[in-house]
């Protein structure tokens, strides 16, 4: 599942600070890892040395850049009897998403797929066609990977413009693999040389395949009805939404008002299907009243319905929601758990 | 700075501190107009919501009052009160939150100078300070800031 | 540990309980996780070490555990303190749990109802930890803008997953004041208001009865220092009314009681 | 939607001058949910008032801001225009552009900006009003007085004078309390007995009082209008209906060596008795712990001599349910004993006595007939050293009350020994004299210069004997302090008055208020000093504070008539701004929790438990419930509720927040 290459160049370690420059210049918002504490979080980096590429895995994704916490989606004024509604500018800032694994790339082919599918997100397209992702391909990873899992790899070209990868020596293999990303080569042409032969895979984490994904997507349908098996796996789940709001493929939304003497605004902001209230009917009537219900639903709409309608994986393997789980649910586990039945 | 004039929002009890505002009106002390009085039965009612909500609607400075303790219409109501108040501002305070902008107080029904005295206080106070531009707002005039923290 | 699993045996065997809600090893070294023991063979997965961290009680409420009948549990002090709050605030029956209480303190020991958890529990020592005591000073020798950035950068980070509601064992409530929408009193957005409003309203909502477990910081995805505002408040309740929950079956709620002399030079 | 009136009142020009009132109507106007916006000189007046009725009727108004003078002032008067017109007057808001304005502010423009705001929050809090309607409660008209002195005499009498059924319930086994043991009363110093005994008997006579004596309030459920109390009627071993009070019985038990508790131990009874010769009811009750056939198996003789054959020994504790109305606690008081103080004898010397033994030493139907003895030796005491504030006023011994009738009663005793004993010397150490009330300086004043009573300034440090003499070291404060000895034949304490041993769990019972002495609470030490928080029940007499007769006899009746006042009618209406717990669809049913917090912050027990069943029966959940006849409306429950399931009608929490948003 890798992408198209268009273009090998090779640049060096001691040139992205520079590159980084460039893009600010060229009025670039550039979004990167930055590690504060144990924590590594994508923020707006103004300057190289904030940024940290040695990093297994950010504890939340890089979805905001497409996908934010919340957003505005139009304003109101009420006069008199009169309600009168405007829609936000679609505007985005132009972003470059730099130094992402090759799972957070692949996120946004998920998201896109979802976003767009009948008619289109414009608050997410727009912002998609603002961005700008530069891939890191995954010289480790840890015992919560299981990209590889799903078809996909620490190396994995998919969703980024640019992917790039450390070659040891301060070399960098960076493979071109969009027009944006050749676009944004061309201008900074001075700070890339030609490719050989180099090859990436020598320098790739081993991230060990850990089930099969599709043996578990052709199981799922009929293991819906297996009450046991998702009470246990989820005996220990809270139901927090952690997993959800960590997670670079989890799209789950609310529309909200808010009102302040004649006007307002609406808003949408995550929401997460792990939560008891997510399918609370208006009539008091909760179709998932229980943790399993809700936790069969995030796996059956990740590994099972998604897949089916959608074509692609609701999830990307990036082990996030298991590093972030305040009482250790490990999703690859629980999958691998389902393959082995 | 000069033609900032501060919002005060008063959170007070139906039987002192309003009544005492009344007496205020017919005693025919003047005051200033800065303040926007929320009638509640009883301080014992006065959610510490309201505070948080108060100053994230873009209050300026807020005035909670009731009546003196053993002095409640409702015996106990602001004895549960004042602690709440004693814990909630502590939090406030370790939380950053200006606190010379809250202000709690027991204005009786008979302390109407009491009340004109306290607003002007409160207003002169907030004045000086200016608008609480800090505080973040529940309402976002221009979109959403930023949506991201700045590294450093 | 061989006693604590020895103990476990004894009572599923004797079905003086159906279940054990212990810990068992994690997905990592250092890691820990909730273990549900239904069977006398299965309890050599229970294990016991400082790194058993999460407040079990919290699974007391869930219904999936309900279920299963009366319910051992392994506890620490903490623990037990929530399981006295349960019963001041009327969540949980008498009896449904035999605690079996390890920790820093000794153990295993079976404490079959609320009467021997209190007992228990009088033994123990109390108050937070000369570290926890000593970070809340650091914070509060900070002038003011300074603490107004601190908790502004932490909350920035607030996703608003509620992690920390769902691991604290006394976050029950059936409708949580966040989700109550006529008045939406929390903005839904975890922007800078929402998230400073979710904050420090839970550590409101928690003054006076949080129990000091840590389990909401522990949670936290984000590292977010919710403890300290909890460690605050339960701090200022102790000093202030001498309040000290889950220590006994009292009903003492400091912020439902009060005394007409309570001290405060703040109130004009 | 909302069709909301707005109507803005000029009040002559008290607001008119200040205010820009067409403004304000006109920036009303404009607000989104108002459809009728006008200003008028005087809204309460007749035309003022049919504008806004007429309005309601033809704009189909759903709601109504009144911009004019505090709410204090006329909120009932457009409330009612409302109801008038057909609006439910609760969907009536005023806003204050009176007293919180126009009277205050000069004029300018922010003075007509801030009274535009004021009507515009108003009107957002109004179109989230309901229509509520006032809380009727059922009254049942039978009171029940707890506590048969003086105080529960008074007011038994009193409530069944006014043609009400009355339960009197006494735990002793004869009413009367400690006004029956008193010799003579100041300042009149007539008989204690005098003026008691014939109102006790009328209670015995009065067709609406039904008397329990020996019996205890087991417990008290419900409310105002509605309780339900359980009396246990201890078993006396006598069949009342048979008993004749005759008397035989008492004068045949061989068992008479036994403290007399109305003798306050000075003199003895039998194991079979009467506590003293006037009681009502004149039957005897068998103290089951000291007669012989309970301990022994034997004896019987009461039996064999009771002409009736009354005697039951087997009869057991009866319980009865009863449904009453409105309660009034009268349960009393009680003094320290003298072995309260360890520095005059820690109670080891018979010859000091507390002020109430004192009152059985000169009462004519006491152990002595009158005469003044001392305990040891029966011989009549010379000298005699009266100690006020015994206990009283010492924050060290806990006790930092006044108890408020030493000062008269020791004039009292002082005189009544003097009158006795006319050679004697009487000698008084006080603190202060407290003798305010009609008649009672001057009572004090006759003590002291015409039966020469030697009152001395100064506190008693210490009481011991010396050569088999009583001697008391004081000290004279108005001697400089200087230190004095009187040998004592007798010393007499005027020992503090106490709550009853038991008075916070008979408070507790109730569900009624007591303070750090465990004395009742009161509702309002001023304006409701006879009622309880928990509405419905009353109080009288020292169960609330030391007090005399008089003022015990006033509580009394003043209790009694707010009992009478609540029976006037068949039922209560009360205004409606209560608090209420959320319902909500299964299978959750109400968002509380049932946490029950709230029930111990409510200063009025409001909070009822509603156990929530299935069809089957079975429990499913326990949430809170307000009790509405008992709510008073302050919302602290409100406040102090996490989920806000309990909200205060009138004040809820959508009306309060969008006023808040509208600000």
């Amino acid at each position: 599942m890798n992408s198209t290459v268009i273009g090998r160049k090779l640049t060096k370690a001691a040139n992205l600070p520079q590159l980084l420059k460039r893009l600010i210049g060229a009025g670039q918002q550039v979004l990167a890892p930055v590690r504060q504490g144990e924590r590594v979080s994508f923020m707006p980096a103004t300057d190289f040395s904030a940024v940290d590429l040695d990093y297994v895995q950010s504890v939340c994704s890089a979805k905001e850049a497409v996908f934010p916490r919340h957003e505005m989606m139009m304003k109101f004024t009420l006069t008199g009897k009169d309600v009168d509604m405007k829609p936000v500018e679609l505007t985005a800032k132009p972003t470059v998403l730099f130094g992402v694994h090759p799972c957070d790339a692949a996120s946004f082919t998920t998201l896109r797929a979802l976003f767009t599918w009948d008619s289109p997100d414009e608050y997410f397209e727009t912002k998609l066609d603002h961005l700008t992702v530069i891939g890191l391909s995954c010289a480790m990873g840890d015992s919560y990977c299981f990209c590889t899992s799903l078809g996909s790899g620490p190396g994995d070209t998919r969703g980024s413009d640019i992917l790039l990868t450390r070659l040891g020596g301060g070399q960098i293999l960076v493979e071109v693999l969009t027009e944006k990303g050749r676009a944004l080569v061309a201008s900074m042409a001075e700070l890339f040389t030609a490719a050989n032969g180099q090859k990436k895979d020598d320098h790739l984490a081993k991230i060990a395949r850990r089930f099969d994904g599709e043996k578990v997507k052709a199981q799922l349908p009929e293991r819906f009805n297996q009450v046991d098996l998702w009470r246990e796996q989820s005996m220990r789940c809270i139901g927090c939404g952690a997993c959800a709001y960590v997670c670079p493929t989890c799209s789950c939304f609310d529309i909200q008002d808010e009102r302040q003497r004649n006007s307002g605004e609406r808003l949408r902001c995550w929401d997460s299907c792990g939560f008891r209230l997510f399918t609370l009917h208006a009539s008091g009537h909760n179709p998932r009243t229980m943790q399993s219900e809700r936790w069969r639903q995030r796996v059956m709409h990740k590994f099972s319905y998604q897949p089916q309608r959608l074509d692609v994986w609701g999830c990307v393997g990036c082990g996030r929601c298991s590093r972030g789980c305040p009482v250790d649910m490990n999703l690859g586990e629980h999958l691998q758990q389902l393959a082995e039945l | 700075m000069s033609e900032f004039e501060p919002k005060i929002i008063a959170f007070v009890c139906n039987w002192c501190t309003y009544a005492g505002a009344d007496l205020t009106g017919t005693s025919r002390i003047k005051y200033s107009s800065n303040v926007r009085i929320i009638r509640l039965p009883c301080t014992g009612r006065i959610d510490f919501m309201l505070i948080l909500q108060a100053f994230g609607q873009g209050a300026d400075g807020i005035i909670v009052s009731g009546c003196h303790p053993g002095d409640c219409h409702y015996t106990a109501g602001n004895y549960h009160a004042r602690r709440r108040w004693m814990l909630f501002r502590r939090l406030m305070d370790f939380v950053g939150v200006d606190l010379r902008r809250v202000h709690f107080s027991w204005v009786s029904a008979a302390e109407g100078a009491k009340w004109a005295e306290l607003v002007n206080q409160v207003v002169d106070e907030v004045r000086t300070l200016g608008p609480y531009k800090a505080f973040p707002q529940r309402f976002h005039e221009n979109g959403f800031p930023v949506q991201l923290t700045v590294a450093n | 540990m061989e006693q604590l699993q020895q103990m476990a045996r004894e009572l599923l065997e004797r079905q003086q309980v159906q279940v054990i809600i212990g810990y068992e090893a994690g997905s990592e070294a250092n890691r820990r996780r909730a273990v549900f023991v239904r069977r006398a063979e299965d309890v050599s997965r229970l294990i016991f070490d400082d790194a058993c961290r999460q407040n079990l009680a919290t699974y007391l409420l869930k219904p999936e555990v309900l279920v299963l009948g009366k319910i051992g549990m392994v506890v620490r002090r903490n623990t037990l303190r929530s399981l006295m709050q349960y019963a001041v605030e009327n969540q949980l029956a008498d009896e449904r749990v035999i605690a079996i209480g390890i920790g820093e303190e000794g153990g295993p020991r079976l404490l079959p109802n609320f009467a021997a958890v209190e007992e228990y529990l009088a033994q123990l020592p109390r108050g937070p930890s000369a570290a926890e005591k000593a970070e809340l000073k650091k914070m509060e020798q900070l002038v003011m803008e300074q603490r107004w950035a601190f908790w502004r950068e932490e909350f920035d980070r607030c996703i608003k997953c509620y992690a920390c509601r769902a691991a604290c064992p006394l976050c029950y409530c059936n409708r949580c004041i966040t989700e109550v929408n006529q008045p939406q009193w929390i903005p839904v957005a975890s922007d800078a208001l929402g998230n400073l409003e979710w904050n420090v309203i839970r550590a409101m909502h928690l003054a006076g009865r949080c129990i000091g477990c840590g389990s909401c910081a522990d949670a936290c995805p984000q590292g977010i220092r919710i403890d300290l505002l909890n460690g605050l408040l339960a701090r200022e309740a102790q000093q202030q009314f001498a309040a000290e929950p889950g220590y006994g079956q009292r009903k003492d709620y400091a912020l439902a009681v009060f005394k007409p002399d309570d001290k405060e030079e703040f109130i004009r | 939607m909302a069709r909301i009136g707005v109507f803005i009142c000029h009040c002559g020009e008290n607001i008119g001058s200040t205010v820009d009132c067409a403004a304000v109507a006109k920036a009303a106007g404009e607000l989104p949910g108002v459809v009728h916006s006008v200003d008028y000189k005087y809204m309460c007046s007749d035309p003022g008032q049919s504008m806004i009725k007429d309005a309601i009727r033809t704009q189909k108004l759903t709601g109504v801001v009144v911009g004019a003078c505090s709410p204090r002032m006329h909120e009932p008067t457009f409330r009612r225009a409302c109801n008038e017109a057909g609006l439910n007057p609760f969907l009536c808001e005023m806003a204050n552009l009176r007293e919180h304005c126009s009277w205050v502010h000069e004029k300018l423009p922010d003075t007509t900006a801030k009274a535009i705001d004021l009507v515009r929050i108003l009107v957002e809090k109004v179109k989230r009003n309901k229509p509520l309607s006032s809380i009727k409660v059922p009254v049942t008209k039978r009171a029940l007085v707890l506590g048969g002195g003086i105080a529960g005499i008074q007011a038994a009498l009193d409530i069944a004078g006014a043609g009400h059924e009355v339960v009197l319930v006494e735990r002793s086994p004869s009413i009367g309390g400690h006004m029956a043991q008193l010799s003579e009363t100041f300042p009149t110093l007539d008989c204690s007995q005098c003026i008691l005994t014939p109102r006790m008997v009328e209670v015995a006579q009065h067709p609406n009082i039904t008397l329990y004596t020996y019996s205890e309030l087991e417990s008290l459920e419900g409310f105002i209008g509605n309780f339900k109390a359980t009396i246990r009627k201890r078993a006396r071993g006598v069949d009342e209906k048979l008993c004749t009070g005759c008397g035989v019985c008492t004068q045949k038990c061989p068992n008479k060596k036994i403290p007399s508790e109305f003798n306050e131990h000075l003199g003895t009874r039998p194991a079979i008795y009467v506590p003293f010769p006037q009681a009502v009811p004149n039957k005897p009750v068998i103290d089951r712990d000291r007669c012989t056939y309970y301990s022994k198996g034997k004896c019987q003789v009461c039996a064999k001599m009771c002409p009736t054959k009354a005697i039951r020994y087997d009869q057991e504790d009866e319980l009865i349910t009863i449904d009453i109305g409105a309660v009034v606690a009268a349960t009393g008081f009680t003094i320290k004993g003298t072995d309260f103080f360890p520095e005059y004898g820690y109670g080891q010397y018979p010859n000091v006595i507390t002020g109430l033994q004192f009152e059985r030493l000169a009462s004519a139907s006491g152990p002595t007939l009158g005469v003044i003895r001392r305990p040891s030796d029966n011989e009549i005491p010379e000298n005699v050293v009266f100690i006020a504030c015994a206990g009283s006023r010492d924050s060290a011994k806990r006790l930092s009350y006044c108890s408020k009738i030493c000062c008269m009663y020791t004039a009292k005793h002082a005189m009544l020994y003097k009158h006795k004993v006319h050679e004697g010397r009487a000698h008084v150490f006080y603190m202060d004299i407290r003798a305010g009330g009609k008649m009672y300086d001057e009572f004090v004043r006759r003590a002291i210069e015409e039966d020469q009573v030697n009152y001395i300034r100064g506190r008693v440090s210490r009481v011991f004997e010396r050569n088999g003499k009583m001697i008391v070291k004081g000290v004279d404060t108005l001697l400089n302090g200087q230190s004095i000895e009187i040998e004592a034949d007798l010393v007499v304490l005027a020992t503090a008055m106490t709550a009853q041993p038991d008075a916070e769990a008979t408070a507790q019972r109730m569900k009624i208020s007591y303070d750090a002495d465990h004395f009742l609470s009161e509702a309002h030490p001023k304006l409701r000093p006879v009622e309880m928080n928990t509405a419905g029940i009353f109080v009288a007499g020292a169960c609330q504070a030391p007090k005399d007769i008089p003022e015990t006899v006033a509580q009394a009746s003043a209790a009694a008539s707010k009992v009478v006042g609540l029976f006037s009618r068949s039922e209560l209406a009360r205004e409606p701004v209560v608090a209420t717990v959320n319902r909500t669809a299964p299978p959750l049913f109400s968002t509380c929790v049932g946490c029950f917090l709230c029930e111990t912050a409510c200063p009025y027990q409001a909070i009822e438990r509603d156990d929530i069943r299935g069809r089957d029966g079975q429990l499913i959940r326990q949430v809170a419930k307000v009790n509405q006849g008992v709510c008073q409306g302050c919302g602290t429950c409100v406040a102090l509720c996490r989920s806000k399931a309990i909200d205060l009608q009138g004040f809820t929490n959508e009306q309060v927040f969008a006023e808040l948003l509208a600000v």
